[in-house]
């Protein structure tokens, strides 16, 4: 009896969260692009020259945000891969398979707008610094998960070897954090010019976290709406799948 | 002994089989019966705690196999499609590295004269990649014959063995039943095995059921 | 028990001779290759030496880690070994330490024969052939965790590399960094210990991994 | 508003290529991964109801009974 | 049709056969026998020119099998101990690309005809490595149905099969003799083959005389 | 014929999915790879990289081609080629064409991309594409005796890279050469069409040695 009841648990949360999922995603893209909207007005349109470095920071209002994101997105999806192998709840799984291109797709965005700031700041487009290699190791792990579950049919299976490739990784997040505090390199330190002046600083920093909150929400919107269709690809032989393809007509 | 209870197994989109229960006790032999695709192996690999079942359990003195663990390992003789010999090695060193990762205490002697019993006295030292598909196969079942674990788990053992050969591993699986020993056993062959009680167990037709939930 | 699987790995190494042989060969081969394809001038190879004897043992490696569960799956043994009455990652471990045996500790040999060739001065021969004796170990021990992951799925061994550079990254920056700064004249310390540390962590934290992803590759 | 003109905006002080290719780039691809999502979930569902509606007719022309107990939905708990 | 003379095959230093002669004729089958490692498969490989006979001469239609070259193979359907598939590929795929490479036409009407007759119906799909022993055993004996080559090698077909599928092979095998087809086959099961017939051969006791010349 | 393997072959590979992209990966990785443990200075990475590009290329090939026959063997689908109505030397040629495709183009259309992180002139990266396109069926057509050689022999792939690798230096030494000769403007004709005489060879000669050799392990 008690099985039934795992079962139950187990198989019902993606039915219940489905159209859960469907009726948050539009408040998250709504949000997404008002933060959007006015983080990048006061970024472009507000915010005063850097002292040091010109109109070229402005890159900062893409970078950083997308390097948060690209690092805060790889702890969630090893967070959601820890909670599906030690409980093994589907949920769980699919959130992870579908938090991964997005987290790709942030990194790849930091190694770009990253590379586009040190041409004209630093003079090359590439170093080889410790932050600069971890996020690139960081895209790696990305497209390495994705990769390994693209590689195995079984979902279940794909999921755990997904897991376990997740958390070993994890040890790269404190070391792309953390390093330009170990080792002194080429790479802005915690926020260098914004201490400059600190009335600019304001704009700069309010520029800076609405952006951060736009890709935040974007990053949500995304995540869900993947995970439906995750969701419905993997589920398809169930009856509430069926149900709902149904009702669509 | 050993209980399953209402053990379902799916592979991909099928269920092969659901609701299957049975228990096993000292001296007892499970034959597990069904058509090619039926889910024997699958089953058997659940028995083994290799694959979870997606739902029932499996208990062993009581315990749910999951938890016991090593426990159950040690007491657990696993015997698969595959010989899990090393083509590489001589049968003689195959038997003794098998028994020492079981760690179980096997004297040259004793290893040389189970080769010997199953067959393969003047191959005790070739490689196995030279043996033909029935010497591999009995050099893989030389195991069997000083295995003192309680549980043997044996998936199609007779496969490419000669009619000698099969009624020589049936006489090992009797004695081992006789001396209050567990096994369970997927054959296509029809093979009496001398000593022990015998339970059937059939498996659905093989073409099962489209899983929905 | 680890001696069992270590003896039994080791035996299995030897009769296939070539192995432990071939994987040297490798190494030299590739290190040989480079002066022939980026010319002969010394004060380049130099600065190129530490690099090329790195990334070749990295590679050296990692040729060798497919094999390092694939035969035992194909054939069966893995199963027995996943069965078999001790933790799983016990048995891991002893793998990593006879893969560490075949192919890391022969690179660790040659390495100090091959630097000559590139001219290097003699504290950095030392230097680099420390920092190859702490570095393999993590190579193997990480690798071992990719080999698993990669067990039977369909991408095989190339899979395997994407999963397991990105990793071997680190290693390679320590690895040739320790040289580098031996050559450049600061001491290779800092280097050397974070080379420890990873191969600590290769070694005793990665089996648990390892063995969690046989297990799923099992199922 | 920080800018003279619309000229001076696009330049970026000298950095405009540089700092407009993050934008676009940028653009470009959060935008294109919704859109990609979009598209990929309506072949999804396109391909799911044609399955579903492949089976049924299959089930429906098709009543011998090894083929029904192959669509039969199974919701009940075995007892 | 394929005669065999005084053939020896020697292996390492063990002589595991000499003297072996036979002849057969369209609508008949050679039914070798043996223990293990007398040396059934090692005969069969020799018959099919993949190892050369360390004496003796095998003679198709008269001419010698070495001579005749792709001739030769154009009239042989050989199927060992392995089953030849890709696991990557599914049972349909396997199928088609081996009458490709074998260079008869096989329409995909016909290739699904097949697969359902060897019980793979609704697994034609199913890329081989998740099919079942006896599963993969059956793909690869589906070739067998559309095979119209004249000599037929087969290297016991029937391992792993459960007792629907060894009828049906059986009578496959029978159709293919009744058509005026060799055979040449080994097994361990006692199989009776409806049609054609039998000639049966016996190898020798597989402990075989140490060489000495 | 011809068709029916190579479209086998493209199939399966298409099948491993994985197969084709991380080929592609590797070179990418262990091209950025020499960057990491050499250092970042442009030039030198100038003079380094056809020699780089060409050794990942070669590495690259290299690490396929245990595969080539290998599951073939395994799984008994090589006895059916060796017992097809067809001479063996043409189904090998099949499979080669089929290696090249999967293994080598992807190589070829990436090394331009690459080059330009070496920040090589537009020339070099084109002589560099071109000598690739030339080059990458010799490595095929060569690697495939090695690979026939090996089949199924205890030392594996790594006595496989121990018998291509030496015969990969010409190839290796033609292809950086005609590079590197128009980085530093001579002609790169001579060394293309002596690259071309090795491809000639390397794709219509190589696969009857292949198919004795595969004859052999079959034995
Ligand atoms: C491809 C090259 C680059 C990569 C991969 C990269 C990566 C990162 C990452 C991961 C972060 C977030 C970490 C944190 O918040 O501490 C970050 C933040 C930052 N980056 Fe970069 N970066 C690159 C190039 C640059 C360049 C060229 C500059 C400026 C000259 C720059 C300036 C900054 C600044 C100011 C921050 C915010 C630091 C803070 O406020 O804590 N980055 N970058
Ligand atoms: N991904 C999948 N999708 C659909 N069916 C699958 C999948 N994986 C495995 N199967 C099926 O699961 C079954 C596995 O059966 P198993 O190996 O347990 O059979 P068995 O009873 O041991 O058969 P045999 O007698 O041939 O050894 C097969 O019928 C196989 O076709
Ligand atoms: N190098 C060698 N030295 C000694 N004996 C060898 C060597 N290579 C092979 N053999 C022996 O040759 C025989 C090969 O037998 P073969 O495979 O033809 O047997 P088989 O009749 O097909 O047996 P099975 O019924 O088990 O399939 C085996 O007895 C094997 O031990
Ligand atoms: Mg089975
Ligand atoms: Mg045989």
């Amino acid at each position: 009896m008690t099985d039934r009841v795992i079962n139950w648990f187990k198989y019902a949360s993606p039915q219940t969260f489905y159209p859960l999922a469907g009726k948050l995603i539009p408040w998250f893209w709504a949000l997404a692009a008002l933060f959007g909207i006015a983080g990048l007005a006061i970024g472009f349109l507000i915010a005063p020259t850097d002292a040091q470095q010109g109109e070229g920071y402005r890159i900062i209002f893409l970078h950083v945000p997308a390097s948060w994101m690209s690092m805060f997105i790889y702890l969630v999806m090893a967070f959601w891969a820890g909670i599906g192998l030690a409980f093994n709840i589907r949920l769980s799984g699919m959130m992870a398979s579908a938090l991964a291109p997005t987290g790709a797709l942030f990194a790849f965005l930091s190694l770009w707008t990253g590379a586009l700031w040190g041409k004209p700041m630093w003079g090359t487009w590439w170093v080889w610094d410790a932050r600069l290699t971890s996020e690139l190791i960081l895209l790696f792990l990305y497209i390495g998960f994705i990769a390994l579950q693209a590689a195995i049919d079984d979902p279940r299976r794909a999921d755990k070897a997904g897991a376990i490739l997740a958390l070993v990784g994890v040890v790269n997040i404190p070391i792309i954090y953390f390093s330009v505090k170990w080792w002194n390199t080429l790479h802005q330190g915690a926020s260098v010019s914004l201490t400059k002046a600190p009335s600019m600083a304001a704009m700069m920093l309010w520029g800076m976290l609405l952006c951060a909150l736009a890709c935040w929400m974007y990053s949500i919107a995304i995540a869900l709406m993947r995970v439906r269709t995750i969701m419905l690809e993997r589920e398809r032989h169930t009856d509430w799948v069926r149900e709902l393809l149904d009702e669509k007509g | 002994m050993l209980e399953a209870s209402n053990l379902e197994c799916v592979r991909g989109e099928r269920s092969l089989f659901a609701d299957v229960s049975f228990r096993l006790d000292g001296g007892e032999m499970l034959y597990l019966q069904g058509r090619n695709g039926s889910g024997k192996t699958s089953l058997l690999r659940m028995l083994c705690a290799l694959t979870p079942a997606v739902s029932g359990e499996i208990r062993w003195r009581g315990a749910p196999i999951g938890k016991l663990g090593e426990e159950f390992r040690s007491e657990l003789c696993y015997l698969g499609h595959q010989n899990a010999i090393k083509e590489e090695l001589t049968p003689f060193e195959n038997l003794l590295s098998a028994a020492r990762l079981a760690q179980e205490v096997l004297d040259e002697e004793a290893a040389l004269e189970a080769l010997a019993l199953v067959g393969l006295r003047g191959r005790e030292d070739l490689a196995c990649r030279y043996l033909s598909q029935g010497q591999k196969r009995r050099a893989a079942l030389a195991r069997l014959v000083n295995e003192k674990r309680a549980l043997w788990v044996l998936d199609e053992p007779y496969v490419a063995l000669d009619p000698a050969a099969v009624e020589l591993v049936a006489g090992l699986i009797g004695a081992h039943l006789q001396a209050g020993g567990l096994a369970v056993l997927t054959t296509h062959q029809t093979v009496t095995v001398p000593a022990g009680a015998v339970r059937e167990l059939w498996l659905g037709d093989g073409d099962a059921t489209r899983r929905s939930r | 028990m680890l001696r069992a699987v270590i003896g039994r790995d080791l035996r299995l190494a030897m009769r296939r001779q070539a192995d432990i042989v071939a994987a040297m060969f490798f190494f030299i081969i590739v290190v040989s290759l480079f002066p022939l394809g980026v010319g002969p001038e010394p004060d380049q190879l130099r600065r190129m030496a530490p690099g090329v004897l790195w990334v070749a043992a990295l590679l050296a490696t990692m040729l060798s880690l497919p094999r390092l569960f694939a035969d035992d799956h194909r054939d069966g043994t893995l199963e027995q070994l996943a069965l078999a009455p001790q933790p799983l990652g016990l048995i891991v471990l002893g793998k990593v330490i006879a893969h560490w045996l075949v192919a890391g500790l022969p690179l660790v040999i040659l390495a100090p024969v091959l630097g000559i060739q590139f001219d290097l001065s003699r504290d950095a021969l030392a230097v680099l052939t420390v920092s190859l004796l702490i570095g393999t170990p993590a190579l193997s021990g990480i690798g071992a965790i990719g080999a698993a992951l990669t067990l039977g799925v369909r991408g095989g061994g190339v899979l395997l590399s994407l999963l397991v550079l990105p990793l071997y990254i680190p290693v390679l920056i320590f690895g040739a960094g320790a040289v580098d700064a031996t050559v450049s004249g600061l001491g290779p310390q800092a280097h050397l210990s974070l080379l420890g540390a990873l191969a600590l962590g290769g070694v005793f934290f990665a089996p648990w991994p390892t063995a969690a992803a046989l297990r799923v590759a099992l199922e | 508003m920080h800018w003279n003109s619309f000229g001076e905006f696009l330049a970026m002080g000298s950095h405009g290529l540089y700092v407009w290719g993050s934008v676009v780039v940028m653009a470009v691809l959060m935008l294109a991964e919704p859109m990609l999502l979009v598209h990929g979930r309506k072949t999804l569902v396109a391909r799911l109801k044609r399955q579903l509606r492949a089976e049924q007719q299959e089930a429906g022309a098709n009543r011998s009974p090894s083929h029904h107990s192959h669509n039969a939905p199974r919701n009940t708990p075995q007892e």
